[in-house]
């Protein structure tokens, strides 16, 4: 069990390196879904394979499957995957790669440091009764809340993704003759 | 089943979280941007997975279910606001949309 | 319930003229100058028909009614003598200020007046309210409609003072909200009963350091809404960049409810810390009369230079409060209604002149009187009405204070009686350069018409009555300033003021002779008396 | 009859407030009956209560017409006190009003603000009874202020020169600061006593205070100022010359037979105070010598025909301070009296003179009127024998007399302020025939327009019979010893103490007090009438000039308060006229705004730099957390 722990976790890191470093988006998302695929695993390993049942079908199904279509809509060409290579200029990973380091040695660092307590006798498995329970009773106002959030997310997204007639934003009215006259220059 | 230990878990989450951090930094690309997102997210229910696995409580499969559902509002959401900013500035740029500067 | 009914009145008296306006242009001045009738016609019912005080106590009319009780705030309101007076003022320049809009306003007319009933409404609820909590509700409500009044209705640089104003008496606001706090937490620690009543936090006993401090809390937002010197500068801008009725409000109401948060929770709250601030305040409300009657003298706005002597006028307030005798705080009241009169009577003067000029800039008038003398004679008796002519309502409000702050502090008193020659300085200026010299206009200015003289006239005779005949006021206002100074005397039982004041070394007469048997007083009564000495 | 003692102030009140409510819709003739039918009926009420006075002789009439307010025993009530000393006074304010306003009702004849005019004579009247008569000090500082307003509106009557408006704020300002001091006192007054009530005040602080008391001191000389600012007494003369702007019926009333004389009723008024305290008594004397000269100087070199007379009410009042100043209460008021009668003659005199020269006020462009205008000559004789106290004849005379006397033979007397009060005489009579001499003798140099009539001629011929009989109701010792004035006022105003021994020599200062007058007349007579060129000599001498522009300047008062108050106030005022205070404020929020900029700039609009400075904040904060 440990060592599909350590090898879905090598997967996960390195699909996830992969999914960050591509110019083609669907590259990136290929991987991606392996990466959650391989995180999955990660929670069968730790006794939740509801949770990887949820994992595989809302993350790396539904979620990708959502920015596939965008995509898709886009109709995005190869000069897009140019462009995205044009912007990822290696000097540019220097900077967010060391701050992020620091906050992840801090981690390691807070993580070594913490005294675990050691975890009860029992197996780890929480199966999904006890999930469904435990959502349903003390939780239940979360789950109102979810039901809200996910109401307003599909209110925000039908009002957002409306193809109105040809409204610019009053910024935008303002930039526009700036960018003619850039575009002049 | 041997208990994996809670600080290797934690670990795996940090790593994917900091890999989707200095990618959201990098990137220009609002859809990248997003993907970032959602390995941040993915690897913060991880550590909710990991440490509620931990303690053998379902509480903190309940915080992933709730990080899902936020993911799936947030993703909606999201592409709408995407699709507009393509429409309206022909570009993916997120630097492109930078009128709010002070 | 009575209470209950002039502020709602008010607020729905505004809330239909808002709406009325979509019927028709002039209504909501109807629907304004109806319901501000209305209440004046109940507070002066009020006045006149004199409810028993109720035992021992110097409540006329009282009203309870819990609201959040799990918090202790009720809507508690009761009227005493003060606040009856400062109702009457309140209506009747609330009456000339609809009056003097009647022309003057021209735009947005139905939402001024929603604004200006709403301030009156606030007003009223500043001087009823006894629950902290909801003094400070009505604190804010008078001051966002204020804020529109200048805002919307104002002179050329209406937003900066309006802001001015809106950013010096919120964030003073601010500090007396948290000075109530504490004072509920303090009071709610010790008994176990959290209350916002002003009656139960009457007798809080509170540590001399807390006292201080929440004393300060409150004084932060009486002497900035009164102005005291270093914070006065929000004044003259408001002051001047108001519409005329706003003037009239802000100078006439606004400024005497820092005057009367002063006299009404400062003093009895805080016995003690009050007394060991006083030197200090007197001799902030000295500073205060020098300074603005100075600033007043080398003004060019008409508006602006009212403004200042308004700064100077409430010197004399805080100098009378602090003063802690039945002369001053009498004075202090005085000064209020007078002031009210006076200064407004001055801004509507003011706001007669831009009507006709469309200027407010003195240097540009001049010679008047030969148009417009009417006018001219209205003009003379405010102007000596503000520097404390005889006769007038004003003098005995100086008077009064000047020799109760006597008592209290000699020199301080000195000082306070040079700012009347300032004062004298200041006001003949604004006679000299508006209605004297030669008149260079091109066509001559209008004289006041039936309309203006409506509102002039109650004026005139209210200042006249002030000054001549002021006893019914001072009746009124006496329970409730006993009830003030019993506070006072009760910390500093030992202490008469008139043997504190007594820095010449001479044994003082003792109180005795205060209230002396005048000479009438030992004989029948007659109004003539004819004495021969018997050689 | 007493009962009617309040409408001698309210008729003219009434008068005044019928006039300002209708007098620009009612004729002329109307105006003139309101106003001075007013102050007649106030004067016959008082013409009727003096003889019933005199008949009966109380101690005195009190009449409280109502309650003014009472707060914590401070009980002040509008409530009218007529004694022997009010009585004097409005028996003069009155009845010389009267003659006033008759007299007005021609010189005014032509302007077109008649009523105005009229309105505020008749509330200085009213104000100025109210001063006199009022029973408390409040009152008497309402009515004290009232005149303060009445000169200002009088003064400043011709409002379109910019020049009397100044005079009349000049006026106002100063007497004002007088009065803080005078508002002071009552302060201290009701500390001690705990009432303003004139007669109560007065019996008491004889039981409470002894002579030389301290508080007393302060008291008085507090007072002092107040009497100094209204009498124009120095330092506070300088407002009078100047307040000559005003319409000359006003100079007279107001400004010579009334209102400045108000310093002196109410030093009579509070002589028990006073009398507490040698060193305000010292102090009036000397202010009044003291002013007395220096106002004669100023006299001598004016050519305006009404500074002259200003400058000469000013000396005058001088000398009733002097008598005050040695207790000499009754030859004070005496003088006070005579002073009135003479003054206002003088001034009317002028004031025909100048209606008839249409305004021109020079001396030195007038002359040899003696024939145009007769009786106004003759009543000026009258008047100006009066006031150089022309021996015997004059009633000018035996009151100047009586105080130069009590100078010396009081008990407080002094020698040298009987010197003063001697060459203030000698000074008053050489100004006054240069008067006499410039005006009415010589070649005429004006044309002579408008002739006085009756309403003109009448009041002058009035006042000069009184200003010659009216010194015959007191006489010295040695001339019959007629002690009717002395005797009315004792029962208010305590006799002087003579020194034992003196009264033989009462003629040899008699005597002298006469040549001295003569001799002024005289030098009035050689230099402006015979020999002119003497005057011409002493115009060639470069100091002699240089001393009479400081006396014409009046002793240079005006340019030392001007640089000493006027400027540094007017300077500090314009200078921080837009309030440094408010910079402060606006210092703030120029702060404010400046960091607001500062941190504006940071918010790029570029969401990666949102990110990264998210991740500096946590690494900062989790730094932070761990370090500590």
């Amino acid at each position: 069990m440990e060592i599909t722990f350590y090898i879905a976790a090598t997967v996960a890191v390195l699909a996830t390196v992969m999914v960050i470093t591509r110019y083609n988006m669907i590259h990136a998302l290929l991987y991606l879904v392996v990466s959650f695929l391989a995180v999955a695993v990660v929670f069968l390993t730790m006794g939740a394979p509801f949770m990887a049942a949820l994992e595989v079908i809302v993350y790396a199904g539904a979620i990708v499957v959502l920015i596939i279509f965008v995509i898709m809509m886009l109709s995005l060409t190869r000069e897009d995957v140019e462009q995205e290579k044009a912007w990822l200029q290696p000097k540019l990973w220097i900077g967010p790669a060391l701050l992020s380091f620091v906050l992840l040695a801090e981690l390691v660092y807070l993580l070594a440091i913490a005294e675990v307590p050691t975890a009860p006798s029992v197996a780890s498995y929480v199966d999904a009764q006890a999930v469904g329970l435990a959502l349903y009773g003390p939780y239940v106002l979360g789950v109102q809340l979810s039901g809200i959030l996910l109401m307003a997310g599909i209110v925000g997204a039908y009002h957002l993704g409306r193809q109105k007639k040809k409204v610019i934003h009053r910024f935008l009215q303002q930039q526009e003759p700036q960018k003619e006259r850039s575009a002049a220059l | 089943m041997t208990a994996i230990p809670i600080e290797t878990g934690l670990l795996l989450a940090g790593v994917l979280f900091m890999l989707g951090l200095i990618s959201v930094m990098i990137r220009r690309n609002v859809i990248f941007m997003l993907i970032s997102v959602e390995i941040m997210l993915n690897a913060a229910g991880l550590a909710f997975i990991v440490a509620g696995s931990h303690w053998a409580q379902p509480d903190g499969q309940i915080m992933f279910i709730f990080i899902l559902t936020m993911a799936a509002a947030e993703v909606s959401v999201g592409l709408a606001l995407i699709l507009q900013i393509y429409h309206q500035l022909k570009t993916l740029n997120s630097d492109a949309a930078n009128f709010m500067k002070g | 319930m009575i209470l209950v009914w002039l502020i709602v009145i008010l607020m729905a008296g505004g809330v239909l003229a808002w709406i009325s306006g979509k019927v028709n242009r002039a209504l909501p001045r109807w629907i304004a100058l109806g319901s501000v009738l209305a209440v004046f016609g109940m507070t002066l019912y009020l006045w006149l028909s004199r409810p028993t005080p109720m035992l021992g106590s110097p409540w006329l009319v009282q009203f309870d009614q819990p609201w959040i009780p799990q918090w202790g705030i009720g809507i508690s309101l009761a009227l005493d003598g003060l606040s009856l007076l400062m109702l009457l003022l309140t209506f009747f320049l609330g009456l000339l200020s609809v009056l003097i809009s009647w022309r003057e306003i021209q735009s947005k007319v139905a939402f001024f007046h929603f604004n200006l009933l709403w301030v009156m409404a606030g007003i009223t609820g500043v001087f009823l309210t006894m629950d902290l909590f909801l003094f400070y509700f009505f604190w804010e409500v008078m001051l966002i409609p204020m804020y529109f009044l200048i805002g919307i209705w104002g002179h050329e640089n209406r937003r900066y003072a309006a802001f001015k104003f809106f950013l010096f008496t919120q964030a003073s606001g601010l500090l007396m909200l948290l000075a109530i706090l504490g004072l509920y937490f303090i009071h709610g620690n010790q008994t176990g009963i959290y209350t916002f009543s002003y009656f139960e936090l009457l007798n809080t006993t509170l540590a001399p350091e807390a006292a201080r401090l929440l004393m300060f809390g409150f004084l932060a937002a009486f002497l900035v809404k009164l102005p005291v010197v270093p914070f006065h500068s929000w004044l003259p801008d408001a002051h001047s960049q108001a519409p005329t009725a706003g003037s009239v409000i802000l100078a006439g109401l606004l400024l005497k409810t820092g005057a009367y948060g002063l006299l009404r929770f400062v003093i009895p709250l805080f016995p003690t810390a009050t007394v060991e601030f006083a030197p200090w305040a007197m001799l902030l409300g000295v500073v205060g009369i020098l300074y603005g009657a100075m600033l007043a003298f080398s003004q060019t706005d008409l508006k602006r230079l009212v403004a200042y002597t308004s700064v100077s006028h409430m010197g004399f307030v805080i100098l009378g409060v602090f003063a802690f005798n039945e002369w001053a705080l009498q004075g202090v009241v005085m000064q209020m209604i007078t002031h009210g009169l006076s200064t407004g009577a001055l801004f509507i003067i003011a706001g007669f002149l831009y009507e006709r000029l469309h200027t407010r800039d003195i240097r540009q008038m001049g010679g008047f009187w030969s148009t417009a003398p009417k006018m001219g004679v209205i003009a003379i008796i405010f102007v000596m009405a503000s520097l404390g002519l005889p006769g007038l309502g004003n003098f005995i409000a100086e008077f009064l204070t000047l020799v109760g702050s006597w008592q209290a502090n000699n020199w301080l008193t000195v000082f306070a009686t040079i700012g009347i020659v300032l004062a004298t300085i200041y006001s003949l200026r604004i006679m000299q350069k508006i209605f004297l010299e030669a008149n260079h206009l091109e066509q001559p200015l209008a004289d006041l018409n039936a309309r203006e003289m409506l509102i002039a006239i109650p004026m005139v005779t209210m200042i006249l009555w002030l000054g001549l005949y002021p006893q019914p006021f001072l009746e009124t206002a006496r329970p409730s300033i006993q009830e003030q100074l019993q506070a006072y005397s009760g910390s500093e039982a030992k202490k008469e003021p008139i043997a504190q004041a007594n820095v010449t070394g001479e044994p003082a007469i003792p109180e005795k002779t205060a209230s002396t048997e005048k000479p009438e007083e030992s004989k029948p009564y007659s109004n003539l008396q004819i004495l021969k000495s018997s050689n | 009859m007493g009962e009617l003692l309040w409408l001698i102030p309210a008729l003219p009140f009434a008068g005044a407030l019928l006039l300002v409510l209708f007098g620009n819709r009612i004729s002329r003739a109307l105006v003139s009956a309101i106003g001075v039918g007013s102050v007649g009926i106030a004067a016959a009420i008082t013409l009727a209560l003096g003889i019933e006075f005199l008949s009966t002789r109380p101690d005195f009439i009190r009449q409280e017409v109502w309650q003014w307010f009472d707060v914590a025993g401070f009980s002040p009530a509008i409530a009218f006190h007529l004694d022997a000393l009010s009585m004097v006074f409005i028996f003069v304010i009155t009845f010389v009003g009267f003659l006033i306003h008759i007299y007005s009702t021609e010189y005014m004849a032509k302007d077109q603000d008649y009523a105005r005019f009229f309105a505020c004579m008749n509330l200085f009247v009213g104000s100025m009874l109210m001063l006199v008569m009022a029973d408390n000090l409040l009152l008497l500082y309402l009515g004290w202020e009232g005149v303060g307003l009445c000169s200002y509106l009088l003064i400043g009557f011709w409002y379109k020169e910019p020049a009397n408006g100044y005079a009349a704020r000049k006026a106002f300002i100063i007497t004002r600061v007088g009065d803080t001091a005078m508002a002071i006192g009552l302060f201290m007054l009701f500390q001690h006593f705990g009432t303003l009530h004139i007669q109560s005040i007065s019996t008491e602080a004889a039981q409470v205070w002894s002579v030389g008391n301290e508080t007393a001191m302060i008291i008085a000389l507090l007072l002092l100022g107040g009497a100094v600012g209204k009498s124009g007494q120095l330092p506070l003369q300088t407002w009078l010359p100047d307040a000559m702007a005003g319409p000359t019926p006003v100079s007279a009333l107001i400004h010579a037979a009334t209102m400045v004389t108000a310093g002196v009723y109410l030093i009579a008024r509070m002589h028990v105070i006073f009398a507490l305290s040698p060193v305000a008594m010292t102090a009036v004397a000397v202010i009044g010598a003291v002013t007395l000269l220096i106002a004669g100087f100023a006299a001598l070199t004016q050519y305006d025909l009404k500074r002259v007379l200003a400058y000469s009410t000013i000396s005058q009042i001088g000398y009733m301070f002097l008598a005050l100043g040695v207790g000499a209460w009754s030859a004070g008021v005496f003088h006070f009296m005579i002073h009135g009668f003479f003054k206002a003659l003088l001034f009317l005199c002028a004031g025909a003179i100048i209606l008839a020269l249409h305004h021109e006020q020079d001396m030195r462009r007038m002359g040899g009127l003696r024939q145009k205008l007769p009786v106004v000559f003759y009543t000026f004789l009258i008047g100006a024998a009066s006031l150089a106290a022309f021996p015997l004849v004059s009633a000018g005379f035996y009151s100047k007399d009586q105080i130069l006397w009590l100078q010396l033979a009081g008990e407080n007397g002094n020698i040298w302020l009987y010197l003063a009060g001697l060459l203030g005489a000698f000074i008053t009579s050489i100004y006054t025939f240069r008067m006499v001499f410039l005006t009415f003798y010589g070649e005429e140099k004006t044309h002579v327009g408008h002739k006085p009539t009756m309403a003109i001629t009448m009041p002058l011929i009035i006042l000069g019979i009184l200003s010659f009989a009216g010194g015959f109701i007191e006489l010295p010792h040695n001339f019959g010893h007629v002690v009717l004035f002395s005797d009315f006022l004792a029962p208010v105003l305590p006799a002087v103490q003579v020194v034992e021994g003196l009264t033989q020599y009462e003629w040899m200062l008699q005597l002298l007090a006469a040549v001295v007058s003569l001799g002024g007349i005289f030098i009035a007579y050689l230099f402006y009438y015979k020999k002119p060129e003497l005057v011409e000599s002493i115009h060639r001498s470069e100091t002699a000039m240089a001393i009479h522009r400081f006396w014409y300047s009046g002793w240079g008062f005006d340019q030392l308060y001007d640089t000493l108050f006027v400027r540094p106030y007017v300077y500090l005022s314009k200078l921080n006229k837009s309030d440094f205070i408010d910079s402060v404020y606006t210092f703030l929020a120029r702060i404010t705004q400046g960091l607001h900029q500062l941190f504006s700039t940071t918010q790029t609009g570029v969401m990666r730099n949102y990110v990264a400075g998210i991740v500096v904040g946590a690494i900062m904060i989790l730094t932070i957390s761990l370090l500590l």
